[in-house]
């Protein structure tokens, strides 16, 4: 069997536009990689037809850095820390998805202390990745305040995290075995003061954004992803949830102490713009329902079982272990040959990477406004895609 | 200049005499010719100063005004409170490095941003500041003005497709189609002024005024013209939430994505002066310019009025208008191509015509609000 | 062309694959026979537009919401977090000896080599003891690991977070002030039966100064173009 | 910064810390409280769900090795054929492709691809194996079946060398078109390849 293997000069090969009356051609251009709406460097190649999109290529490998690679020569214990520099809106859900596979490997059985800290930690993650969503998504459309809004009230919750943590962005505090440090004595008051002044946030970004017609203009009925197709499509995370599939692994398959709060799904009806942008909007309020919950009832407890020190050796065979970022459902996929203590191969499926694929469904015969909508309500993060 | 400030302590209307620098030179021409060439000269240093001044400080309040409505404090560095942040921003883009594209129309290029400085100061110069501030009063001003602000789309285009680029060019095709479907918008507006003061030149539509303002003497009709010229003007000055020729986060920077240094510096000032003169041009048209506020028939309130010199009371009322375009600005997102089209020739272009019909209306029948 | 109201959303319970599972369903707009009139929906969107623009003026009405922080100016206010991840650093006791004994852990946890150890024989006890510790700040990602590692609670962070330097080479440090015996190997060789004064003396003779940038640095202190050579001692 | 020793971005190589037990030991025995249905213990007896498929397409084999999902084993002429059965079967309905991914057994000279489904109906997950050679690793597309399978097919073909047969655009992913090797394979080596050398830096 003879396979043929193209290149991008290859693909990106233009076609006259046939049903125009005048002579015009169809044309390509770099959306990227250094362009203000592509939220760092991912690069799309655009057939466009006048304002049309007729097409979207995205070009990736910007910042590929062989994640997986370096994964197969450090141990488990030092691969968490990469995980953070994938998805870093996400760290510590990615730190969380490395140790769930190694705990479920090794059964070891963690208590409610640890249990009630990741899931109270994850939330958190999830409104600030949410808020600075946000923020982005009014920046690509075109109003630049509600980026500064967000950003400020999503710092306020990074402050939580360098509270406990000493870090802000990349933590690399969910560990295997438990969580890095213990709580600080101020996260529950410090907590509880920032939900109570976001609450009134979310209202006031409903105000300024969601209640705007022109922002209703522009993401209603835009980049319209049906259930089959986005199921077809493999994304996962808000983007699945708003074309109608109520799929959070937060409530159909269980970690952590999400079996214990209770909280709804938020679900789209068409899979527009629109959709996924209430969706996460919705998102936001249910996390803070679940902190809400959770928050004041955080058992007592030792915060790690695995001594750090300790050599990590999975059993032998293979590993898996997902759970749902703010961006989607991320897999930890773990091969190990049971001698050494480190995998024989490791492999992140990733929320970003299986979602980008979709812009280009979203945003045919559309016009290039309306392609920043898609790649901002798909809300990709790069390091992510590329790993 | 004084007289701008102090000279109009006790106007009494009716007897504004108002001699402009071009009359100056007029009448000076035939006796003195250096004299006349005095006053020009003035005229352009005069012209040139306060569009740079003029520019730099819109700059400098812009981001003051955007910074706060953002939770943020803006420039803070170089002078009290960065004051002299837009002086600085000058020098560095004047000892910028003049990058022209390789492969660029290059006469085109370097022309361009001079078109639309151009039109933006042949806008400037009509405009009445004050009873005796005032550079030209020609008797088509209305008319002069809208047919100079579309010029001004001619840099535009020509930056556009000289950059070689295709996002510039994209840009610079946004703003085409945009200038020349608003523009029909804001004329029709200005036509409502003009049916009202029964006159083309703008002085006379600010004396036209004393009585009350067109905005309010109009009925609903001036209310209407004046929302339609704010949201065309808006619209051709390339503003959010119109402003699809740059919208960066879609064109990357639209028609002046190839531009950099001083040419940038003169898209970029005549951006913000063409904000002035459209702020300005509904002053005008719409409250009065340097018309005190009246009330038909309160003597002593109007007495009142008249002590605040009309410099002020025009800077006023720019400057509201310049704010208000400013807080939509940093509010609302940016529409789509189509939105914006449809917006314009869908509703602002049939209440245009509406509305004009119904100013007809209300001059023939002299239904105004003060009728005394 | 309709207006949505951001929060007519409507909840239900639905069941997936078996696991019940309440939803909320985004609100979408009237549609079909309940479409708003022209009239209806200008005024909602208008009403919409100058409800964003209250939002913003609110702020802009109140200096107090200002949220930025100047800086340089505010050094003197300016508070990390007491677990901020600034600089590592040995921890010293009140004597000036640190806790390190150069056991390697640290190292091993290090994910990206960032840690160099060396070790060396003390000639007094006959001890392993710590030569140089490096510390590359500039392939650092402050991952927390060689704390976590550490069995001797030796290492901690400082919150120096000024760490930027226009020399890449000044970012490898040596941590330790002097290569020596740490504090336990001097407190068990005190204790230790019939050790003369003079041999305490003599261990802690063995200690020599280390110099902050005097590592063997990975660049081994080359100058470059408009940068001077580094200094060693 | 041409120095001899200036090992930037290394891959870390470190040796594992010294381990008084190299057996981990687990806290307790018992199953994991959230243990979902897919992710059945490692038992002598096959899962429920393995035992169905297999039953019903006679091409599928319980997957030979340890794994924490239920895993069944195919031959690579059988892929296509039995993946879209597994899609289709209103039983199983594997509506996602959640991963797919390859696996360098370089000691048995094989690639392993590993082909992870979901059902969104059932909620259950299945992982799909199947073993090509080396040196020739050529398999049929899935791209029919699943839509993303292309991108996750170009990204196994970027970093493993997988070819995949009738792939409508099968290039590279992260890579640049005209890379040497791939990089995830256990026996690749290039020039730029950084390795933690601590001795040299002694």
């Amino acid at each position: 069997m003879a396979v043929k293997v193209s290149t991008l000069d290859e693909r990106i090969k233009l076609t006259d536009s046939a049903d125009s009356p005048l002579d015009t051609q169809e044309y390509f251009i770099n959306m990227g990689p250094q362009h203000p709406a592509t939220h760092g460097v991912l690069r799309l190649m655009l057939k466009l037809d006048g304002e049309t999109v007729r097409e979207v290529i995205p070009v990736l490998g910007y910042i590929h850095r062989g994640i997986e690679k370096i994964g197969e020569h450090s141990t488990y214990r030092q691969f968490v820390h990469l995980t953070d520099r994938c998805d870093y809106l996400s760290a510590m859900m990615n730190n969380w998805a490395v140790s769930l596979m190694v705990e479920k490997a090794l059964k070891v059985e963690l208590n409610d202390r640890i249990e009630y800290i990741r899931t109270i930690m994850a939330e958190l993650e999830r409104i600030q990745s949410h808020m600075l969503w946000w923020g982005v998504l009014g920046m690509d459309l075109g109003a630049f305040t509600p980026f500064l809004y967000g950003f400020r009230d999503r710092e306020l919750i990074t402050d939580i995290f360098e509270e406990t943590i000493g870090c802000r962005l990349t933590m690399n505090y969910i560990q295997p075995g438990g969580v890095m440090d213990d709580i600080h004595p101020n996260f529950v008051d410090r907590v509880k003061k920032v939900i109570e002044y976001a609450k009134p946030k979310i209202d006031e970004y409903e105000e300024l954004l969601s209640g705007n017609v022109i922002i209703q203009e522009r993401l209603r009925n835009v980049g319209v992803l049906s259930a089959d197709k986005a199921t077809s499509l493999g994304v996962t995370g808000p983007v699945l949830r708003a074309s109608g599939v109520p799929l959070d692994l937060r409530r159909v398959a269980p970690y952590g102490v999400y079996d214990k709060v209770n909280f709804e799904v938020a679900v789209g009806s068409v899979g527009d713009c629109w959709d996924r942008y209430w969706v996460r909007i919705e998102e936001i309020r249910q996390s803070m329902s679940m902190i809400e919950q959770l928050i004041d009832n955080i058992p007592a407890g030792k915060t790690m079982l695995m001594k750090p020190a300790k050599k990590t050796v999975l059993p032998e065979g293979s590993h898996y272990a997902q759970l749902e970022t703010a961006r989607g459902i991320l897999g930890i996929y773990a091969v190990s040959d049971g001698v050494s203590d480190k995998p024989v191969r490791i492999h992140m499926r990733s929320p970003n990477y299986n979602n980008v694929w979709s812009a280009d469904e979203m945003t045919r015969d559309s016009r290039i406004g309306d392609l920043v909508a898609n790649v901002s309500s798909i809300d990709i993060v790069v390091p992510d895609i590329d790993r | 200049m004084l007289d701008f400030l102090f000279g109009q302590l006790v106007a009494t209307h009716a007897t504004f005499d108002v001699v402009t620098l071009s009359d100056r030179t007029t009448q000076a021409l035939a006796e003195d010719p250096w004299l006349a060439a005095g006053y020009a000269l003035l005229g352009l240093a005069g012209v040139g100063g306060f569009l740079s001044l003029l520019g730099m400080a819109l700059i400098y309040v812009e981001r003051k005004v955007a910074a706060h409505f953002q939770c943020r404090l803006g420039p803070m560095r170089v002078g009290w409170h960065g004051m002299l942040q837009s002086v600085a921003d000058a020098i560095k883009l004047l000892l910028k490095e003049d990058i022209i594209p390789d492969r660029a129309d290059r006469v085109l290029f370097l022309i361009a941003p001079v078109f639309s400085i151009i039109a933006t100061t042949l806008g400037l110069i009509l405009i009445p500041m004050s009873p005796s501030l005032q550079v030209v009063d020609l008797n088509i001003g209305v008319i002069f003005i809208s047919a100079v602000s579309s010029f001004g789309v001619l840099g535009i285009l020509l930056a556009g497709w000289s950059s070689n680029n295709k996002w510039s060019l994209l840009g610079a095709m946004r703003a085409g189609a945009q200038f020349i479907s608003y523009e029909i918008s804001v004329t029709l507006s200005l036509l409502v002024v003009t049916l009202f003061a029964g006159s083309l030149q703008l002085s006379e539509i600010v004396q036209s005024q004393q009585d009350g303002w067109w905005i309010w003497r109009g009925h609903i009709v001036g209310l209407v013209a004046f929302f339609v010229f704010l949201i065309a003007s808006t619209a051709e000055l390339n503003r959010p939430p119109f402003d699809l020729p740059e919208a960066e986060s879609e064109l990357t920077g639209g028609f002046h994505t190839e531009y950099s240094g001083l040419r940038f510096s003169f898209f970029f000032l005549a951006e913000f002066i063409n904000m002035f003169i459209a702020s300005a041009l509904a002053a005008t048209l719409f409250l009065g310019g340097w018309m005190p506020f009246h009330i038909g028939g309160l003597h002593t309130f109007n007495g009142l009025m008249d002590l605040i010199p009309p410099g002020l009371w025009f800077a006023g009322k720019t400057t509201f208008i310049i704010f208000l375009i400013m807080w939509v600005r940093w509010t609302f997102p940016r529409l789509r191509v189509d939105q914006l089209m449809r917006l314009e020739w869908k509703f602002l272009l049939p209440v245009g015509f509406i509305n004009l019909f119904a100013a007809a209306t209300l001059v023939i029948t002299k239904l105004y609000f003060f009728p005394w | 062309m309709s207006y949505i109201d951001p929060k007519k959303s409507s909840r239900s319970a639905i069941e997936v694959g078996g696991v019940p599972v309440n939803i909320v369903v985004a609100p979408r707009g009237a549609t079909g026979d309940k479409r708003e009139g022209l009239l209806t929906i200008f005024y909602k969107s208008v009403k919409s537009l100058l409800t964003g623009m209250k939002v913003t003026i609110g702020y802009l009405v109140r200096p107090s919401t200002v949220v930025t922080q100047q800086y340089p100016e505010n050094r003197e206010t300016l508070k990390m977090f007491e677990r901020f991840r600034g600089q590592l650093r040995l921890v010293k006791d009140e004597n000036g000896y640190m806790n390190c004994n150069g056991c390697d852990f640290c190292e091993k946890a290090c994910p990206n080599g960032s840690i160099i150890l060396q070790d060396r024989r003390n000639s007094v006890s006959g001890k392993s003891e710590l030569e140089r510790y490096l510390w590359r700040l500039d392939s650092c990602t402050f991952c927390n690991a060689c704390i976590q590692a550490c069995p001797h609670d030796a290492l901690e962070w400082s919150d120096g977070f000024e760490a930027a330097v226009y020399d890449r080479r000044l970012l490898v440090y040596t941590l330790n002030d002097y290569a020596g015996p740490p504090v336990n190997h001097i407190k068990r060789f005190k204790k230790k039966a019939g050790t003369p004064e003079d041999r305490v003396e003599e261990l802690l003779a063995t200690m020599e100064p280390r110099h902050q940038y005097g590592g063997p640095t990975p660049l081994s202190g080359k100058g470059m173009p408009g940068v001077p050579p580094l200094k060693t001692d | 910064m041409t120095d001899e020793a200036s090992p930037d971005n290394k891959q870390p190589e470190s040796t594992p810390p010294p381990a008084p037990t190299p057996k981990p030991a687990p806290a307790s025995p018992a199953p994991a409280p959230q243990a979902q249905e897919e992710q059945v213990e490692k038992e002598p007896e096959l899962p429920k769900l393995v035992v169905d498929v297999c039953a019903t397409i006679g091409e599928l084999k319980p997957y030979a090795s340890e794994s924490d999902t239920p895993a069944v084993e195919v031959a690579p002429a059988d892929l296509v054929k039995s993946l879209t059965t597994l899609r289709d079967n209103p039983d199983f309905a594997f509506s996602m492709l959640m991963d797919h991914t390859a696996i360098d057994r370089i000691d048995d000279g094989q690639f392993e691809l590993v082909y992870r489904l979901y059902s969104i109906s059932t909620l259950s997950m299945l992982l799909v194996s199947t073993k090509i050679p080396r040196d020739n690793p050529v398999i049929p597309t899935v791209c029919e079946v699943w839509d993303i399978a292309e991108w996750q097919e170009r990204e196994v073909y970027d970093l493993f060398g997988v070819l995949y047969d009738n792939h409508p655009d099968l290039r590279r992913v992260f890579l640049e078109d005209d890379w040497k090797g791939f990089p995830l394979r256990k026996d690749y080596e290039d020039d730029f390849m950084l390795t933690l050398d601590v001795d040299k830096l002694r």
